[in-house]
């Protein structure tokens, strides 16, 4: 029960732009692709901070990244 | 194992699982039931999957004695990986166990190898292995209530207290305002009632799981020679 | 804002050479001049100094022997918690370092202090003693040596000016040992030695101990030239558990170890952590420091009246020489244990290090600066013997 | 020989061998079990002790890990033909000393503040500390002998190590292989088969499958329940 | 040169977890700002580890923007003192010294000196980082003198205005009328005014700053270093927030931080002539570099 970053990769490869990655205040968590022009989200290591989601959605009008609860057994 | 005036019990599990929740209810409990019981504050950041141990002691006479739990009569594992993975900074497990003590640990297989079942059986210990989480998911809708099934299941096995007092010790610590929380463990709280909507509804699931290990507990004969009992979840 | 400093070229000689055979000089000097003349010769990469003037000129000194271009850096910094903090700073660099304190500086100090044996800091430390209590004076008064005895560091305690120039060069020494490592700390009275003159017998200034090798050591230099480079020095313990707690219960007992280690090198440079006069006398005068001098003519004027007296003086206090004075007493009927302190510090050891604790005599003691007559050890000396001694005053 | 220093478990406060009255053995000398031995004598033991005790493993420390000096290559081509020689052996790194949070991965590293549970995990029975800084080393192999059952061998470039039932000081790579040699000699006398073989590479564990965990395997703490955007949690209904 | 040491031995590589021989391939160690700097953050290995810092934490994020900004890495130790900082600071692939309360930059004005002394034709970065308590309250009298000494180090202040490690404790550079622990009554006088101070001490190269614009922290960052290895002392003074004990929403971290640039932390850049001199030069050699650089590589391309 907790929530991690989750980003929308086709939606994120439009934009060729890492600026979510630049502000995550965990190192080695938030990466960029250069390959896929995509960012993703290591969730072992997400703290569910929603950081990036201020950087792509209220700064840059971009909504490609969401907090999605991770479900266990339920 | 027999019924003795003080148990010193060591809990260890993951960052999460309301290890340390566990102990203050438990504590909470024994204060209820006019008995008495001393807990250690562990120190130190937890994040998730992280190591976690907490210590209780919980007798019929006054205790005196403070610091960690490092000869334990009950040992509670909240989570296999503890075992299988080796997450606890206690290795081996069982590290200082009394001899004719008893280990609960939650899961839904035998998670003892052959080298650990050598040493428990030389220390005549008894282990019982149920799924606490199934149990909670089951019978509370959480997984979250796996702590209260632990401790149901200690309670139930060792007949410290009442199910009142334990009712009491849950509501003091999710209604009342006795408790003082770290700034995590608060944010566990808010999302478990918002979970719940009403504090009543909460405190009735977490009572649920608890009376349900009792009446396991209530099953199990410790008197027999094996050394593991595997609970079914008797559902 | 720089100006030139002579670069000075000198000979590197090894430790034994130097404290052994290297032909020596006598000086007529003081003890605070015996210690800076050390420093000197010890090849000092650096050191560092607060004034608490006037307890001793040491670091007055050793500022001139930078200037002279024997040492090779030195700062004036803010007050002794900076100076103690900058010394542990600078040695994960991997140099050689000096600084010299006493009394209430110490105590100031003492937080890093205290800390240096388990950063693994093989610096030395001179202390000039002097009184800690209130009111506070200027006068010598070893009590603050008390404070420093659970520090790990080893510790010497010189009785002269000749042992204050010997011990502190042969602390750089053992202090650098990999398997020591830990710091050492050179004490000596204030006023008595470091501002009296006394006779020393002194090698040349153009001699110099070989350099402070950064790479032997029991923990890496944080240099970014030794491995490894993810490394914090030194951390306390994250984890709340006895089993993460044990890392710093062995770490401790490690510290405790390198002293012991120490005491090999007591013996291979100073001769062994004590001296022994007249072996089978039945009382003995037990004492350190200038003590010990004062304790030196008492057993002399013993001696010449033709009296069983025997003189265990104790160069080091840290590793404490526990089997060395259990052996030598064991036939003793009592021991005599001058101070330079109310507490007794030193009576406190002795007693603990011997199974009759009972024949310790803890006295004579002066402090506040008082000076410590023979007079008053003959007294004891008498009355041990169960001799009349008659002392007025 | 009255083994002074033996194989643990020495239990909860253990007492440190120096502390017990053992001493560093001079220059070409070694220890073997808190007692001055010659050289071959302690690598002899040690050998046994790796030919015949359960998941023999290396452990390689910093200074001999990392390219940093002339001479580490030369000595980590002798330790790798030795381990290549003893059946079985595994190398497990402890490539710095820092604290790590929240936990090391046991198969893959050993961390001198818990090598408890690297040894305990692999139920490692004999090993080799090397290139580890002496202080360190010290604190390591206390803890070894003080939480496990495992036969420690310290060699050393300088003192030696009173901790470590079998130690040898002043090492250089002659000395490594002359340990090899005696390993391969006891091998021949123990009569075991054995092809030389490199150990196997790093098993470093594979990241955890997130599917697989339930949530209460995460975090209790603020980091991890934290609301949605737009969804703080200001009151419960 | 240095690079050796956080080199494998060739032979043991295959020996080594996979998270170290990661951050050999593929971390900062001997790259440019280019190659793994800040701008490109998420796409190397950084020297920042998993830390058990709080989620949303503004600390860590500037922390780890510290260790990517660093322009040479494996040449840098960084000091710091207790305080929920040095959790992230000493799980860094960097020497990290941690020695008493409030020590960081008495430890490293010997240290520094030291660095100099034994290697005097290398440059050593030195750089304390700690807390508002360890810079400003505990270790006052310690930074104070460092700077006054003109000791050649960067001194970083994590500034979150309070005690966070320890509780939420009021601190000195919490804002007058700040109701934390302590100053249950809120706090009855000003936080201290750090960028004058350092003035007043001698630094050569100051600012105050909220770390929102990363390219600008970064440049920042390295200004610091490049000025404290030639001219004296310098001192950045940086917005952190503590969103625990401040109650800010971790989405909202950010646009704290940007609203804290408006009034505590407006942007502050001071610099004696020499410094400048110092950033103008370097700061030219690496523009013609990088454009030397890209002429190639277009170069190539064509």
């Amino acid at each position: 029960m907790y929530y991690v970053a989750k980003v929308n990769a086709d939606m994120c490869a439009e934009y060729k732009c890492n600026t979510c990655t630049l502000y995550c205040p965990e190192a080695n968590t938030l990466m960029f692709d250069k390959v896929g022009n995509t960012s993703w989200v290591d969730e072992d290591r997400c703290k569910g901070c929603a950081l990036c989601v201020y950087v792509c959605t209220d700064m840059l009008s971009r909504n490609c990244i969401t907090m999605e609860m991770v479900h266990g057994k339920e | 194992m027999e019924a003795r005036k003080r148990y010193n019990i060591r809990i260890s599990g993951l960052g999460g699982q309301g290890v340390v929740t566990t102990a203050h209810i438990l504590g909470s409990t024994m204060d209820n039931a006019g008995k008495y019981a001393s807990l250690v504050p562990f120190f130190g950041s937890e994040k998730r999957m992280a190591p976690v141990e907490a210590y209780v002691r919980a007798s019929s006479e006054p205790i005196y004695e403070v610091g960690e739990v490092v000869y334990p009569d009950i040992i509670m594992i909240y989570h296999s990986q503890v075992i299988t993975h080796g997450k606890s900074y206690t290795m081996p497990f069982y590290t200082g166990l009394k001899p004719d003590s008893l280990i609960i640990i939650n899961t839904d297989r035998n998670v003892l190898e052959e080298d650990d079942i050598q040493v428990l059986k030389d220390l005549n210990a008894k282990v019982v292995q149920f799924d606490a989480t199934d149990l909670a998911v089951k019978v509370a809708g959480t997984e979250l209530a796996t702590n209260m099934a632990m401790m149901g299941m200690l309670l139930g096995l060792t007949e410290l207290v009442t199910t009142e007092n334990i009712e009491k010790a849950v509501k003091e610590r999710f209604l009342g305002t006795s408790f003082i929380s770290s700034g995590g463990t608060a944010a566990l709280d808010s999302a478990i009632e918002k979970k719940f909507k009403k504090k009543e509804e909460l405190l009735q699931k977490n009572m649920d799981v608890i009376n349900k290990t009792f009446e396991m507990a209530n099953s199990v004969d410790l008197s027999g020679s094996e050394l593991i009992v595997q609970l079914a979840p008797n559902l | 804002m720089s100006y030139e400093r002579p670069k000075l070229v000198k000979t590197f000689v090894d430790i034994n050479y130097m404290l052994k055979e290297a032909p020596r000089k006598q000086h007529f000097i003081t003890g605070a001049q015996a210690m800076a003349e050390a420093v000197k010769r010890a090849n000092v990469d650096m050191a560092i100094a607060y004034p608490i003037t006037p307890q001793s000129e040491v670091m007055h000194l050793v500022a001139d022997a930078f200037h002279q271009g024997h040492v090779k850096e030195y700062y004036r910094a803010e007050e002794e918690l900076g100076t103690m903090s900058a010394i542990a700073g600078a040695s994960r660099a991997g140099v050689r370092l000096f600084t010299a304190t006493s009394g209430p500086g110490l105590l100031r100090g003492l937080e890093a202090i205290v800390s240096w044996s388990g950063h693994r800091v093989p610096a030395v430390l001179g202390i000039l003693t002097r009184v800690v209590n209130a009111p506070l004076s200027i006068q010598p008064d070893n009590i603050e040596m008390a404070y420093m005895m659970h520090c790990g560091a080893v510790m010497l305690h010189a009785e002269n000016q000749q042992d204050t120039f010997d011990m502190t060069l042969a602390a750089f020494a053992i202090a650098e040992k990999v398997d020591v490592y830990i710091p050492v700390a050179v004490a000596t009275e204030g006023f008595f030695v470091t501002h009296a003159k006394g006779y020393v017998n002194m090698t040349s200034d153009e001699l110099a101990l070989t350099p402070f090798d950064a790479i032997a050591a029991p923990v890496p230099a944080m240099d970014n030239e030794t491995p490894p480079a993810r490394i914090q020095r030194d951390a306390p313990v994250q984890k709340s558990n006895f089993m993460s707690y044990l890392i710093h219960a062995v770490w401790q007992q490690e510290i405790w170890d390198c002293n012991k280690r120490a005491m090999k090198y007591v013996y291979e440079y100073l001769g062994g952590p004590i001296e022994v006069q007249n072996p089978e006398a039945d009382v003995f005068v037990v004492a350190s420091g200038c003590a010990a001098a004062q304790a030196r003519e008492a057993h002399r004027t013993s001696r010449e009246l033709g009296l069983s007296v025997g003189l265990i003086k104790v160069r080091a206090i840290r590793p404490f020489p526990v089997d060395e004075i259990r052996a030598t007493v064991k036939n003793a009927k009592a021991l005599i244990v001058p101070e330079h302190n109310i507490i007794g510090w030193l009576a406190q050891e002795v007693k603990a290090a011997i199974p009759n604790g009972g024949i310790v005599v803890g006295g004579p003691r002066v402090y506040g600066g008082m000076t410590l007559p023979v007079e008053l050890i003959m007294k004891e000396i008498h009355t041990a013997l169960g001799l009349e001694f008659n002392l007025k005053l | 020989m009255t083994k002074r220093v033996t194989q643990g478990p020495a239990g909860y406060m253990p007492q440190s061998a120096p502390s017990m009255g053992v001493e560093l053995a001079p220059k070409g000398q070694g220890l073997l079990y808190g007692n001055v031995v010659t050289e071959e004598e302690a690598m002899r033991d040690a050998a046994i002790a790796l030919l015949t005790m359960a998941n023999p493993t290396i452990f390689p420390g910093p200074q001999i890990l990392w390219d940093w000096k002339d001479d580490v290559a030369e000595k980590a081509a002798a330790l790798l033909e030795l381990a290549s020689e003893i059946p079985n052996c595994k190398i497990i790194p402890m490539p710095d000393y820092r604290p790590k949070y929240p936990k090391i991965d046991v198969k893959a590293e050993i961390n001198p503040n818990h090598p408890n549970l690297t040894i305990l995990d692999n139920k490692i029975k004999a090993c080799i500390f090397i290139g580890v800084h002496c202080h360190y080393a010290n604190l390591t192999l206390r803890m070894i002998r003080a939480g496990t059952d495992c036969y420690t061998i310290a060699l050393c470039a300088y003192m030696g190590h009173e901790e470590a039932m079998a130690s040898i000081n002043d090492l250089h790579a002659s000395d490594l292989r002359k340990f090899k040699e005696i390993i391969i000699e006891e091998r021949k006398k123990l009569g075991i088969e054995w092809t030389t073989t490199e150990p196997p590479r790093n098993p470093s564990l594979p990241k955890e499958d997130n599917s697989t965990l339930s949530p209460v395997d995460y975090g209790e703490y603020r980091s991890l329940i934290m609301t949605k955007k737009g969804e703080h949690v200001t009151d419960v209904e | 040169m240095s690079l050796k040491y956080v080199t494998p031995v060739a032979m043991f590589k295959k020996y080594l977890p996979k998270d170290y021989v990661e951050l050999v391939d593929f971390g900062p160690f001997g790259k440019t700002q280019d190659e793994a700097g800040p701008g490109n953050m998420g796409q190397f290995k950084e020297l920042m580890e998993e830390h058990p810092m709080c989620s949303g934490c503004w600390m860590a994020y500037y922390i780890r923007l510290i260790f990517a900004s660093l322009p040479c890495p494996e040449e840098t130790v960084t000091l710091g003192t207790a305080g929920c900082g040095r959790l992230a600071i000493s799980q860094a692939a960097v020497p990290f010294i941690y020695g008493n309360y409030g020590d960081q930059n008495a430890m490293a004005s010997g240290l520094s000196r030291a660095f100099r002394l034994r290697f005097p034709d290398k440059q050593k970065d030195v750089i304390t980082i700690a807390g508002d308590g360890g810079t400003m309250d505990i270790g006052f009298s310690m930074t104070m003198h460092s700077w006054i000494r003109g000791e050649r180090f960067t001194t970083i202040m994590l500034d979150n205005e309070v005690y966070g490690n320890t509780g939420g404790q009021e601190s000195g550079m919490s804002p007058k009328g700040a109701v934390l622990k302590m100053a249950p009554g809120g706090k009855q006088f000003n936080k201290m005014p750090a960028t004058d101070l350092a003035k007043a001490a001698g630094c050569v190269y100051i600012v105050r700053m909220s770390p929102t614009n990363i390219k600008k922290a970064a440049k920042i960052i390295r200004r610091a270093i490049f000025v404290a290895r030639e001219v004296g002392p310098t001192f950045i003074h940086a917005y952190t927030s503590c969103n625990i004990e401040y109650s800010i929403p971790t989405e909202e971290v950010f646009a704290d931080a940007k609203l804290r640039e408006k009034d505590r932390f407006q942007f502050e850049e001071y610099m004696t002539d020499a410094a400048k001199e110092v950033i103008d030069r370097i700061e030219a050699e690496e523009k013609a570099a990088h454009r030397a650089k890209k002429g190639i590589v277009e170069e190539e391309v064509n």
